[in-house]
């Protein structure tokens, strides 16, 4: 059922894909990759500073979306301040994402700092 | 896994595998169909028998028939066959051919390849249906031009370019024509005792033969001369060389037979086929049939989905064996070029499938197929509901 | 019929076509192997492990092997491929390829080809053993040379070239080392990691793979650099494009397994039945087995007759499919060089027989044919009681 | 048990070649084929014109195995004067001789215009 020798996490959340959707009345972070037009946007919940709750939505190749989808969950708990210690580097070793789709990975740390300057500008 | 993938390749017909079993058992006939003794000759009986079905598909005779290993080499040697044989000490220096952009890359690349040999190359661009015209061809003719090379049906979306209609036109000017029939073959009604197309190719396993061998027709009356590409013992008339393979000509032989013997109805029940999988398609919103405004082969239907993007689409349907444009360029990921002539942005040719619907694809198959491309779509659009241009 | 023609051409081994029906039956394995999906992915599983098997059967690796339609394609493309590389433009105008007379025709044809480009070709005699030997090569060689091609086993007499000893001095002075060895693998030593040869061609079916389907082994390291002869989609690393049929390669990776597995014991066994059928022969007087004076692959034994017409002998052994010479030139019936070369005249060298023997012959069918020729060679020296020289 | 093709009474001449062999005390007439060494030898025995016995050799291939053969059958009971009705083109037809093996035939029609001018010689 992964005839096309994706990472296993990556078929999984490509497939699945759990907490896809949006939040409403939550704070909208987002990121693109100009080459390809893939993106990424995160709607989060908070109280204060911790995350309470979070949605993705993703346009792009099954690595994208599991990207945005193992975001979405991995932030809900977290507090802010730890959002930074995420970085492309761990979300490929976590996610077992090959370098020609390290794009991706970086797409989901590009989202990470988004949602980090949005709280603070907020 | 619902296999829609016959344009690639096709599964052997059972028939056709019970005749190939004929050489390959134990105790099968096995002799090499050179050798000068009873099993030799009983080798050679059947290559004979392969010939003359081959070419009573084509309306062709059977010594017009040169076996090879594929359509890849047939196109090979007659563009650089004909070519060499006009300019035997290079290849064909100063000459002009004639091709299209939307050819097989087996075409295409030989002429490449004969343009560093100094033979210019028209590529022609095809219209906004898909096809390249009759008239555009002529328009395209110089005093230098010695052969016109344009593929009967494209691969990808199954569009017809009038080969019959440009045949009479080259002919009269003395103009080879070589016609790639790789996916008209066992399709589409093909003549050639009255069309006068000069060199036709046709590779087994797009039409329930095996893989590996395949033929190319070669005229002869006018005689359309080759330099061999193959040099050897001299085999099929000095034209190809190399031991001939029963067993693959065999089952070459029997998927002529049968596909000579049953292309009308099949082309019947195909078409349905296809109507019945397009109106599932186009029940989306926002898909695309490419093609759909000229004549079509009855089993290839290429849609492009909007607002997916295409390798999401296709990894979300593992079930389903279909390809992006085809199956040769499938590893290069190249954005199609015929799609791009259809006015298909780079996005939108990347979300295309072509579904390619075969002797044994059912209703059911069909049926399946459209609910899984219908729910997979829908569920990608909404990851990204305000659509690709948000 | 007793088959004693295994150097022409063997039987399908029953386990290869075990190995073939997966791919060819009903339900069987028939993606493209360059299609993306499961279809594809399960034929290009079966494609990597046959190369892995190939790769094996020669000491080399698996990125070493190019598959391609049988040796004549091979040959073609070691030659042609070689030269072509060495200069875009033509065909390797003002280079020297050094090769010998008893070559097989497709090195020998395509010799001629490279000729017509502006090669230099040196065709080298064989000594009266039948074999030409390192020393001759080296003598042979120029400041221009770019390329030997020399058998490993000849055809028609079984003898060994010691290609062994030549490669380390062409790989010294940096010269090409093509070497068709069609009628080596599978049937004695060969191991690639050890002798630096450049380009070695094989055949499935001279082995109890199927025909139609071969390799040429492409050195990484150093790396051999070709040109391609068959352009198209960029199979086989751009160095042969083509569907790759997945059946045929199957086999031949499971006849290279086989014959891996099995060939001391084979060598044996081949040995003492090729001995016991010369006894019986050189019994009768006025018999010479050809090529006796050198090292001889297993299987083959080559021997003339005295006194008696060639076509009668071969018309009197009806029941006996042997060959007269090599099969691939049996029908242009003529006379065989090498024979020449070791001292026979015209009408000694037409009356001779090649037997080969292999992996299914009995001592029974070894006693039957030398009952049979013994007989036939009586009776036709009967007819002539005087002698042919009388 | 004809895999090569041959015609059907050449073939079968060939196998069993009735009438090889020689005579002692008969008449010998010899003709040959240059080109590719080809030999064909007939005895004959006589009551005056009439020839009441005959035998044949040869070396060559089955179609000059087959009219030596049909020779020596077909001149048993004739007369001298007979023979020179026979030629090559008879031969060709009685026995199918294709084309390519018109040289065999003519042998034979040599053969027996030896035989004559032996005989006249005598
Ligand atoms: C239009 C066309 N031409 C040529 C080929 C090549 O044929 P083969 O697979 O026999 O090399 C193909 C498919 O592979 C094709 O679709
Ligand atoms: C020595 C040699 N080389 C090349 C060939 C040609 O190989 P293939 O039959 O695969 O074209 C043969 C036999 O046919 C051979 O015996």
């Amino acid at each position: 059922m992964n005839p096309f020798g994706y990472p296993p996490r990556v078929w999984q959340l490509f497939i699945d894909a759990p907490r896809a959707g949006e939040l409403a009345g939550g704070l909208t972070a987002e990121a693109a990759t100009r080459a390809n037009g893939s993106r990424l946007r995160l709607q989060v919940k908070m109280t204060r500073s911790r995350i309470d709750d979070a949605r993705f939505q993703a346009y792009g190749c099954p690595t994208t979306i599991a990207v945005g989808a193992w975001i979405a969950g991995w932030v809900v708990g977290k507090e802010l301040q730890e959002l930074s210690g995420m970085s492309m580097k761990i979300i490929r070793e976590t996610l077992e994402i090959p370098d020609d789709r390290t794009h991706c990975a970086l797409l989901g740390e590009d989202l990470l700092k988004s949602l980090l300057s949005l709280t603070r500008s907020n | 896994m619902i296999y829609l993938d016959y344009a690639a390749t096709t599964p052997l017909d059972p028939r056709v595998y019970e005749v190939m079993r004929r050489f390959l058992e134990p105790g099968g006939i096995h002799g090499n169909p050179a050798s000068d003794h009873a099993a030799g000759r009983a080798a050679r009986g059947a290559v004979d028998e392969a010939r003359a079905h081959v070419a009573a598909l084509l309306g062709a005779t059977p010594a017009e028939i040169v076996f090879t290993s594929g359509s890849t080499e047939a196109n090979n040697l007659a563009l650089k066959g004909a070519l060499e044989f006009l300019d035997p000490a290079g290849r064909g220096a100063g000459r002009h051919v004639v091709t299209s952009r939307t050819e097989h890359k087996s075409v295409l690349e030989t002429c490449r390849h004969l343009e560093t040999r100094g033979v210019r190359v028209s590529y022609l661009v095809p219209g906004v249906d898909g096809r390249v015209t009759a008239q555009q061809v002529r328009a395209a003719l110089t005093p230098e031009t010695a052969l016109v090379s344009l593929m009967w049906v494209n691969n990808e979306i199954g569009t017809v370019n009038d080969v019959e209609a440009l045949a009479p036109a080259l002919r009269e000017r003395g103009i080879l024509f070589h016609v790639d029939a790789v996916q008209a073959a066992g399709k589409i009604a093909i003549d050639l005792a009255r069309v006068p197309i000069d060199l036709l190719s046709l590779s087994a396993h797009k039409f329930y033969g095996p893989k590996g061998v395949g033929a190319l027709f070669v005229r002869k009356k006018p005689r359309a001369r080759l330099a061999p590409q193959m040099h050897g013992s001299g085999h099929e008339q000095g034209m190809r060389s190399g031991t001939l393979p029963t067993h693959q000509l065999a089952g070459l032989g029997e998927a002529s037979r049968l596909a000579l013997a049953e292309r009308v109805e099949e082309d019947r029940r195909l078409r349905a086929l296809r109507e019945r999988l397009e109106r599932a398609l186009t029940a989306l919103p926002d898909t695309f049939v490419n093609g759909a405004g000229a004549p079509r082969a009855p089993g290839i239907l290429n849609v492009s989905f909007g607002d997916v993007e295409g390798e999401s689409l296709r990894a979300g349907l593992p079930d389903l064996a279909v390809s992006s444009g085809s199956a040769c360029s499938s590893a290069t990921r190249e954005s199609s070029y015929v799609l791009r002539a259809l006015g298909r942005d780079d996005a939108l040719a990347g979300a295309s499938l072509r579904f390619s619907l075969g002797r044994f694809t059912t209703e059911a198959e069909v049926d399946a197929a459209g609910a899984q491309v219908g729910a997979q779509v829908l569920r990608l659009r909404a990851l990204w509901p305000a659509g690709r241009a948000a």
